[in-house]
């Protein structure tokens, strides 16, 4: 059996008494590629929050890698091996894609070797590499904050990417994206997948089947069950509280 | 009810929109495809006058409202869904629902939120005196839509409204939308990605490189168009 | 035990209104609108100079007029600076919306000119600005409404101010040359000229309230001390104009819908302008608003302290202090930030503080250090930076998702 | 902008290198004396805007208590300068005010090392210290300019108060020697206007370096999003309170020259507008560019001395104006209007293609 | 500062600039270096229009040396720095013969270097706290044996022994306060506290409470707060119901402009000492007001710096005149001893630079001018050097005498 690389024990997040998690156990092993998806307000994001650090826990603790994260600040627990992709394209708007993605690539986060040591040519062309697959080369040198929506998604997954993280946290890569785009990303996650963990958060259900393997279902900051896809999507709860019915397709 | 013709926007220097010929009829639902970065975004500012165009001419409801500004637009009836939710993120829910109501011409009294948006989204109820910005990415995108809903706009102008939003919603939604055109006869432009909520407008435009590329009838609407507009 | 109690506890209080009569402008433009007002001193010194002109009118007046002037001058420095932080926000301020560092840069440019506008305002200079203003801004405007569409306006637009500018400035230049030349002293004396002037308060505000010739039983007075209390009746007089200001403006905020709408703009002024709100309106009504409260807090200053160029310029850190502490934006936070800062720089200052600690030498010494009025600045200082430790983002902070973005 | 391919690079430092040889060789024989101190005076100013552009322009920090630096540093050389008396004199004005004893703090003061070190080592402390105190709250944006800016009232308030060790308001003045040279000669002073240079070259390239490459990148981002920064594993703590040490460093020499050509250095340099026009020298010049910084920094100087000699009585209001109109019409102030409207006029339009692809699809007939 | 700084061959170039630029022309010209703008521009705007006066009505009587006087006006905008720029401006761009000018002891303190190593001339018209003699200034306002010694002594003698004390936290006040409590003690008088307010702070209640609680049977207030505290301050005594006749405040910085920008109300019955009020009864004074209030306007009144800046430029001019020359050390020479029957008396140039001059003591009135309530008999001599405090007593100043200079040991 592979050793976990992400557990949870007992989360709880509340924030001013309405308990955004609930108790939430989840883990995860080494290697694997897991989608979890859930009502709008489950608390998946506030999940993907939790594990980097950016909400502490009220209760219970996150263990990455067989450590407890807690008393570590975001860019330290970044820095263990955790990347993520935000809801909303947040990237670096005043910096073009090229930069943007540079600048996730840069192995070395401490000031000195910022500052010291020059990126490698190997590096330079991993990045054009990139921005061949996320489809920005013809817009690598523009100011990222002239890209449109679409645009700013597949670099921040770009950004990810470049970042190389053992532990891939993706929330909603797909939002906005033309289904073209959606494919391509699908694949662009499994290949990842051959060699990195990856936790993917999606409402896309087309995207959800093409990749996943294994799916976690939560609801009200818990899990309502978990399994593979064909399991999932047809449990009855699930479609009572996530799918609808889907009476014409 | 919106007339759009000639159309150019620019950007600074670069060139978006070029030469944009498009038109809602009144009581019909229109829907823009196009793939990523193409000026769909772009066009609807222009409609809201969040961007000048350069040329061309925006008419609506029988009067040019080129030199209108976005305030002025939003009382004539239009109701804007932008991309990326803009939720007034340190107000509370309730508060920000109740900005919708600004949009309306006549003033309102005793402001209070009707029960059909509680049945549309009824996570909003719970949640009425949380902070907007606290909101998880879907509800935003329910109370972004709700908040246009408020202001009882002729002309309903949505950007990829179900961006984040769980299929179940995604179904209501769409229901929903319809119900409005069908009952009120209000006009709604959309732009979307999910071919289901496509399939439920009138009319379709296809945009490419910020010109208007092929138009037609929904129904009419091939896996041959879609192929080339929105796949490569 | 308990007269001193008291003692502390009105200076406390009136030191803080003060403070927060001064910060409320400041609160409502800084906290709600996002711009760092730095000629909030100066709007006050308006405010100061119209208290100034109003007494000095009803002096002429006399009598019941004299003794009621102060009333007059307060509506009439909220109506005059309101009408100024109009011009403002017309002028310059909404060129800047979203970009709060450049809002201070503009606005200490603004402070200068104010400040040398009263030293030498006379009627050539008086004449100079207006005409200069009529065809600079009047050009504009017409340039603006005529060729705005067109394309080639937008790219010249800076050469065409440019251009516009230096010949307003030349004809206004000349025309004001001409007056002085012609008419001389009675048109190039200063209005007020560099020294302060002087507001005296009207009769019943200038004595105190003794409590030792207060009908209040002699127990009162002599066991508990409090025939030694007097406390001045404009710092009362303070305090009251500081309640009923604040009560009004929770009221204009919470209560009607304008509070809503600014504070929508400020958050997001596209999205809200989509929605239907008029931001323009909004925006002046808002920045109006304060600046009128600022030439209140400068009326009520003017019978504490001096009228001249200067005045105001000394609160503007301490009102900035008031509103980070209180939390941007939050209201009850400043009123607690001022009170406390207030109450804080009283017990410093006045060596209130070593006699508590008299049992403990060090810490006698220790405050005595402190307690001038330089130094207790100093100290309250410290105390602010430790209490932003302790909370980063002031006594109520934002709290949520939200604020990182 | 970017340091990119050794070519633009040489070009650049060859310039650099040429503006300061018609300074140092140039200017001395077509400005008066007097002329010339003002300028080397301005140019030591320029040396503190490089670092207001630093941690202002590219990271978003504004500083509105640099003066505080500035003071710092020229407190420290000066220190020095009032100790070039006879063994076992003090200071001229501690008489004044009955001091017997130098002050231990002086003492280490009577060493030149000691001293030049101190004038950016001080300097840098505080602001490590007071960056720390801040950043590591996550205090930011107005928060921080309006704590910085109660600083300099702290600071003043200390300086001006304490006569007996500073010499209060009347700040310390009046210097003799340095190296057995006489301070106001001309000679010596012409020295310090080309150390004012060379330092103020050297000061350019280092923050040049520092605002290339990776880690200005890095400051750009910690503008735009900090907290995002820390998600892509960064420690935006760590690097704003470097860079705002060493910007505290460079506002250090900068007042330790200035104060070494003006000949003396009071509680002023600390006082609130001193600190905000450092900023407005960025701002209309251009922040974010580092020549920004020091053309802005002459051309407010000198404007200021024109227009307070030609119209005495009125100049504030040239000044204010000055300001307003460089934000609201110049608002990437001198430079980035010239990148704008200057070199369109040069040169032919720019162009910016928003569609790459269009040009040939269009030929393929789409 | 026992004598300035550079001595090799100092007076060359600026007798050659002076002789070849000011004397070729048709003017003289003179330098004006005052705060125009900024804190200080509230008191020395005045200053500025006394001495313009002075130069308008010499130049309208022929000028000095048969040339006109050329009045260049600097603003020192309240900034030691910009007093220093542009004193070194005037010297050495504008080639003046002589500059009036600066308020502030700071600024003084910041120009003299200038002074001293161009070994050019100031005139400073503005009583200050003493401890220094140089030989590029002149000094027309009152040292401290001239106004505040005197005032002390007066208030011991008829107000009471229990002293608070008030000051700006800045120069002049702190070391005022310094000799006052070194004359306490010595003449059995008691300092019961002092505080200090920043400048432009106007936020006073703090140190009434403090007055109150030191002197809570009334006693003397000594006061030497500057500028804009001022007025906070009586306004607010007032309110607190600390009057003058248990709390006797004594003044050296309010005359009457400050009395009229606080307010006559809230000063009537409070003292003051000066040289010269508007309310002295000479010929001379009267033709100043007079002349004075037609040039400005008639609301506008007479003080102190006013006048001492007034007779500064007419004894410059007697010392040109005497000298024939605006060569610097000529003149320099030529004004000790000059006499000038000034507004406020007969004066005398000592060859310490500084003025022999009456000293009076004033009570606030209802019309916000003084009324004389003592004054001495004769002109005081100026002790630049203080004899109250111990690292000066017993050094004096005479430039006139090469082997003494600015601060010699006299016993
Ligand atoms: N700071 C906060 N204060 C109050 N409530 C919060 C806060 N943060 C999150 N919540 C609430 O917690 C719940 C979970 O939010 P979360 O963003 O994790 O949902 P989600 O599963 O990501 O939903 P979506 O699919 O819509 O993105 C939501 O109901 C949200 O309103
Ligand atoms: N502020 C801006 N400045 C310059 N160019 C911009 C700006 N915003 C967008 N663009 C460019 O304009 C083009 C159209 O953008 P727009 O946002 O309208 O696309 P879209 O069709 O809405 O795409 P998406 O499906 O990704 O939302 C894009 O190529 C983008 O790079
Ligand atoms: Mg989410
Ligand atoms: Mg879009």
């Amino acid at each position: 059996m592979n050793p976990k690389i992400l557990q949870t024990q007992n989360v709880t997040v509340s924030f001013d008494g309405f308990k955004a998690l609930n108790n939430l156990n989840f883990s995860m092993d080494v290697g694997e590629l897991r989608v979890v998806i859930g009502p709008n307000g489950a608390g998946k994001t506030t999940f993907i929050d939790v594990i980097t650090g950016k909400v502490k826990p009220t209760e219970g603790k996150v263990i990455f890698k067989g450590k407890n994260i807690r008393s570590f600040q975001e860019h330290e627990i970044i820095r263990m091996g955790i990347g993520r992709k935000f809801q909303t394209p947040r990237i670096y708007l005043n910096l073009t894609a090229s930069e943007n993605l540079e600048l996730s690539a840069n192995r070395n986060k401490n000031i000195f070797s910022t500052l010291f040591v020059t990126s490698k040519k190997t590096d330079k062309y991993k990045i054009q590499g990139l921005l061949e697959t996320i489809g920005l080369t013809s817009k690598a040198n523009i100011k990222s904050a002239f890209l449109s929506h679409g645009e700013k998604q597949r670099l921040e997954i770009g950004m990810l990417v470049a970042q190389s993280p053992d532990l891939l946290l993706v929330d909603e890569p797909v939002a906005g994206l033309t289904d073209e785009e959606t494919y391509n990303v699908a694949q662009l996650l499994l290949m990842l997948a051959e060699s990195h963990s990856i936790l993917v958060i999606e409402h896309d259900m087309e995207f959800v089947r093409e990749i996943a393997r294994k799916v976690t279902v939560l609801h009200e900051g818990s899990v309502l069950c978990e399994g593979n896809i064909e399991e999932v999507q047809n449990d009855p709860r699930v479609i009572e509280v996530y799918l609808g019915q889907q009476n014409n397709n | 009810m919106l007339q759009i013709s000639n159309l150019n926007v620019y950007y600074g220097e670069s060139h978006i929109l070029r030469d944009v010929d498009l038109s809602v009829p009144e009581g019909q639902m229109v829907c823009l495809i196009g793939r990523n970065g193409v000026g769909k975004t772009t066009l609807m500012k222009t409609i809201m006058g969040l961007l000048k165009p350069r040329s061309g001419t925006i008419n609506f409801s029988e009067t040019i409202i080129n030199s209108k500004s976005p305030d002025q637009r939003a009382k004539m009836g239009i109701g804007y869904v932008p991309q990326g939710r803009e939720i007034i993120p340190r107000l509370t829910v309730k508060e920000n629902l109740l900005l919708g109501l600004e949009a309306r011409k006549n003033r309102v009294r005793n402001p209070d939120i009707p029960e059909s948006i509680f049945r549309l989204f009824p996570v909003l109820k719970t949640m009425l005196s949380r902070m907007g910005g606290d909101l998880s990415g879907g509800q935003q995108q329910q109370l972004a839509i709700a908040r246009t809903l408020m202001g009882k706009p002729q002309l309903l102008v949505l950007d990829e409204p179900t961006e984040g939003i769980q299929p179940s919603i995604i179904l209501e939604i769409e229901a929903a939308v319809r119900n409005i055109v069908e009952t009120t006869g209000i006009s709604v432009l959309l732009v979307e990605q999910h071919l289901h909520f496509v399939r439920q407008a009138d009319y379709y435009y296809a945009m490419q490189k910020g010109g208007i590329v092929a138009s037609g009838l929904t129904s009419e609407l091939s896996q041959d168009v879609i192929q080339r507009f929105l796949a490569v | 035990m308990l007269a001193s109690f008291l003692d502390v506890l009105f200076n406390g209080i009136s030191t803080g209104s003060v403070l927060l009569i001064a910060a409320l402008g400041l609160a409502i433009i800084f906290g709600l609108m996002g711009v760092i007002n730095m000629a909030h001193g100066e709007l006050m010194m308006l405010g100061a100079y119209t208290t100034f002109i109003v007494q000095n009118v009803c002096k002429e007046l006399g009598g019941i007029w004299f003794e009621s002037y102060i009333f007059f001058a307060i509506v009439t420095a909220f109506l005059l600076t309101a009408v100024f932080g109009l011009i403002l926000e017309k002028g310059i301020i909404r060129y800047l919306y979203g970009r709060p560092l450049e809002t201070l840069l503009a606005t200490w440019g603004v402070s200068l000119i104010l400040k040398q506008f009263v030293r030498s305002v006379n009627w050539v200079l008086f004449i100079g600005i207006s005409l200069f203003c009529l065809l600079f801004f009047g050009g504009l405007w017409i340039l603006n409404s005529r060729f705005n569409s067109h394309f080639n306006f937008i790219r010249f637009r800076s050469w065409v101010i440019g251009l516009l500018f230096s010949l307003s400035l030349a004809v206004s230049f000349t025309t004001a040359n001409f007056f002085s030349q012609t008419y001389k002293l009675s048109v190039n004396q200063p209005w007020f000229g560099a020294q302060n002037v002087d507001v005296t308060a009207p009769t019943w505000l200038q004595e105190g309230l003794n409590f030792s010739e207060l009908n209040i039983p002699v127990w009162l007075k002599e066991d508990w001390g409090l025939g030694t209390l007097y406390f001045p009746y404009t710092r009362i007089f303070i305090i009251f104009l500081t309640i009923v200001c604040v009560t009004g403006i929770y009221l204009f905020l919470q209560r009607s819908r304008w509070g809503l709408r600014i504070r929508a703009v400020t958050q997001n002024r596209d999205m809200s302008a989509c929605l239907g709100i008029p931001t323009e309106t909004v925006d002046g009504i808002t920045f109006a608003l304060g600046s009128g409260l600022a030439g209140i807090a400068g009326a009520a200053i003017s019978l504490l302290g001096s009228v001249g160029p200067n005045t105001g310029q000394n609160y503007i850190i301490d009102t900035f202090m008031v509103v980070v502490v209180g939390g941007v934006g939050n209201f009850l936070g400043s009123i607690i930030a001022a009170l406390g800062i207030g109450t804080a720089n009283f017990l410093i200052a006045s060596g209130t503080l070593t006699f508590l600690f008299a049992p403990i030498p060090p810490l006698v010494d220790f405050f005595k250090f402190f307690s001038t009025t330089s130094m207790a600045k100093v100290m309250v200082f410290g105390l602010i930076i430790t209490f932003l430790q302790w909370k980063p983002t002031g006594i109520f902070a934002q709290k949520g998702r939200n604020v990182e973005l | 902008m970017k340091l990119k391919g050794g070519k633009s690079i040489l070009i650049e430092v060859g310039l650099v290198i040429a503006i300061a040889l018609v300074l140092i060789f140039i200017m001395p024989v077509i400005l008066s004396d007097f002329r010339l101190n003002l300028l080397g005076r301005f140019l030591s100013l320029a040396i503190v805007a490089l670092g207001i552009d630093l941690i202002w322009g590219y990271t978003g920090l504004l500083s509105l208590g640099h003066g505080i630096f500035f003071g710092l540093g020229g407190y420290a050389i000066a220190m020095h300068l009032k100790l070039q008396v006879p063994e076992g004199e003090l200071p001229d004005f501690m008489g004044l005010y009955g001091v017997t004893e130098l002050p231990e703090f002086w003492e280490p003061f009577h060493s030149f090392r000691f001293a030049a070190i101190a004038t950016f080592l001080i300097p840098t402390v505080f602001a490590g210290l007071l960056g720390y105190l801040v950043f590591r709250n996550r205090i930011r944006g107005v928060y921080f300019s309006i704590l910085t800016q109660a600083a300099t009232i702290v600071f003043f308030n200390f300086f001006n108060g304490q006569q007996k060790l500073f010499n209060g308001t009347n700040g310390l003045i009046d210097f003799t020697t340095l190296f057995k040279l006489k301070v106001s000669e001309y000679s010596t002073q012409y020295i310090f206007y080309n150390l004012t240079i060379v330092f103020l070259v050297l000061t350019y390239f280092l923050c040049r370096w520092l605002t290339s490459g990776r880690f200005g990148r890095v400051l750009i981002a910690i503008r735009d999003d900090e907290s995002r920064v820390r998600f892509s594993g960064y420690n935006p703590t760590d690097f704003k309170v470097l860079v705002f040490a060493v910007s505290g460093a460079i506002a250090g020499i900068a007042g330790a020259f200035y104060t070494l050509q003006s000949g003396s250095v009071s509680p002023k340099t600390m006082e609130i507008a001193f600190s905000i026009e450092m900023v407005i020298w960025v701002a209309v010049g251009g922040r974010g560019t580092l020549v920004g910084a020091i053309l802005g920094t002459l051309l407010v100087n000198y404007a200021r001395t024109f227009f307070s000699e030609q119209f005495a009585e009125f100049w504030l209001f040239f000044q204010g104006a000055l300001f307003l109109i460089v934000v609201t019409v110049l608002p990437d102030g001198v430079i980035g209007w010239l990148r704008s409207e200057g070199i369109e006029l040069i040169k032919k339009k720019r162009k910016v293609s928003t569609y790459p692809a269009l040009e040939e699809s269009e030929v393929q007939g789409d | 500062n026992d004598s300035p700084a550079s001595t090799e061959n100092p007076s060359e170039s600026t007798t050659d600039s002076s002789t070849t630029e000011t004397s070729n022309g048709q003017t003289i010209k003179v330098g004006i270096l005052h705060s125009l703008s900024g804190t200080m521009a509230i008191s020395e705007r005045s200053v500025v229009d006394a001495e313009k006066l002075a130069i308008k009505e010499i130049n309208a009587n022929g000028g000095v040396l048969g040339k006109q006087i050329e009045a260049i006006l600097e603003d020192g905008a309240s900034n030691w720095d910009t007093f220093r720029e542009k004193a070194n401006k005037l010297i050495d761009q504008d080639k003046v013969a002589v500059v009036f000018g600066c308020w502030t002891s700071a600024s003084r303190k910041n120009v003299k270097p200038v002074f001293e190593n161009k070994d050019h001339m100031l005139w400073y018209p503005v009583q200050y706290e003493g401890q220094e003699c140089s030989q590029n200034i002149f000094y027309t306002g009152a040292a401290p044996n001239q106004q505040i010694e005197p005032a002390v002594d007066w208030l011991l003698k008829n107000k009471g022994k229990e002293f608070f004390l008030v000051g700006s936290d800045y120069v002049f006040p702190k070391t005022a306060n310094q000799i006052i409590k070194a004359q306490l003690e010595a003449n059995g008088g008691k300092t019961v506290g002092e505080d200090y307010l920043p400048l432009g702070n106007i936020e006073v209640t703090p140190i009434i409470s403090k007055i109150k609680q030191a002197l809570p049977n009334g006693g003397v207030i000594f006061n030497t707060l500057n500028g804009d505290s001022n007025v906070a301050f009586f306004k607010q005594l007032k309110g607190a119901g600390i009057t003058p006749d248990k709390y006797p405040t004594m003044s050296v910085s309010i005359a009457e402009e400050e009395v009229k920008a606080i307010g006559v109300k809230y000063l009537k019955g409070h003292y003051a000492a000066w040289n010269y009020f508007q309310t002295v009864d000479t010929p001379a004074n009267k033709k100043f007001v007079e002349a004075f209030k037609k040039e400005y306007g008639s609301d506008r009144v007479t003080n102190d710096p006013m006048e001492a800046a007034y007779i500064g430029v007419y004894l410059w001019k007697q010392a040109v005149e005497k000298a024939e020359t605006t060569d610097l050390e000529k003149v320099r020479a030529a004004a000790y001893g000059q006499t000038l029957e000034a507004p406020e008396g007969k004066v005398i140039m000592n060859s310490n630079h500084h003025l022999s001059k009456v000293v009076r003591i004033g009570e606030v009135r209802d019309d916000g001018l003084f009324e004389i309530i003592n004054e001495t008999p004769t002109a005081v001599d100026p002790v630049p050097w203080n004899q109250f405090v111990t690292s000066t007593k017993g050094f004096a100043c005479d430039w006139s005498d090469p082997t003494k200079g600015g601060k010699y040991k006299t016993t």
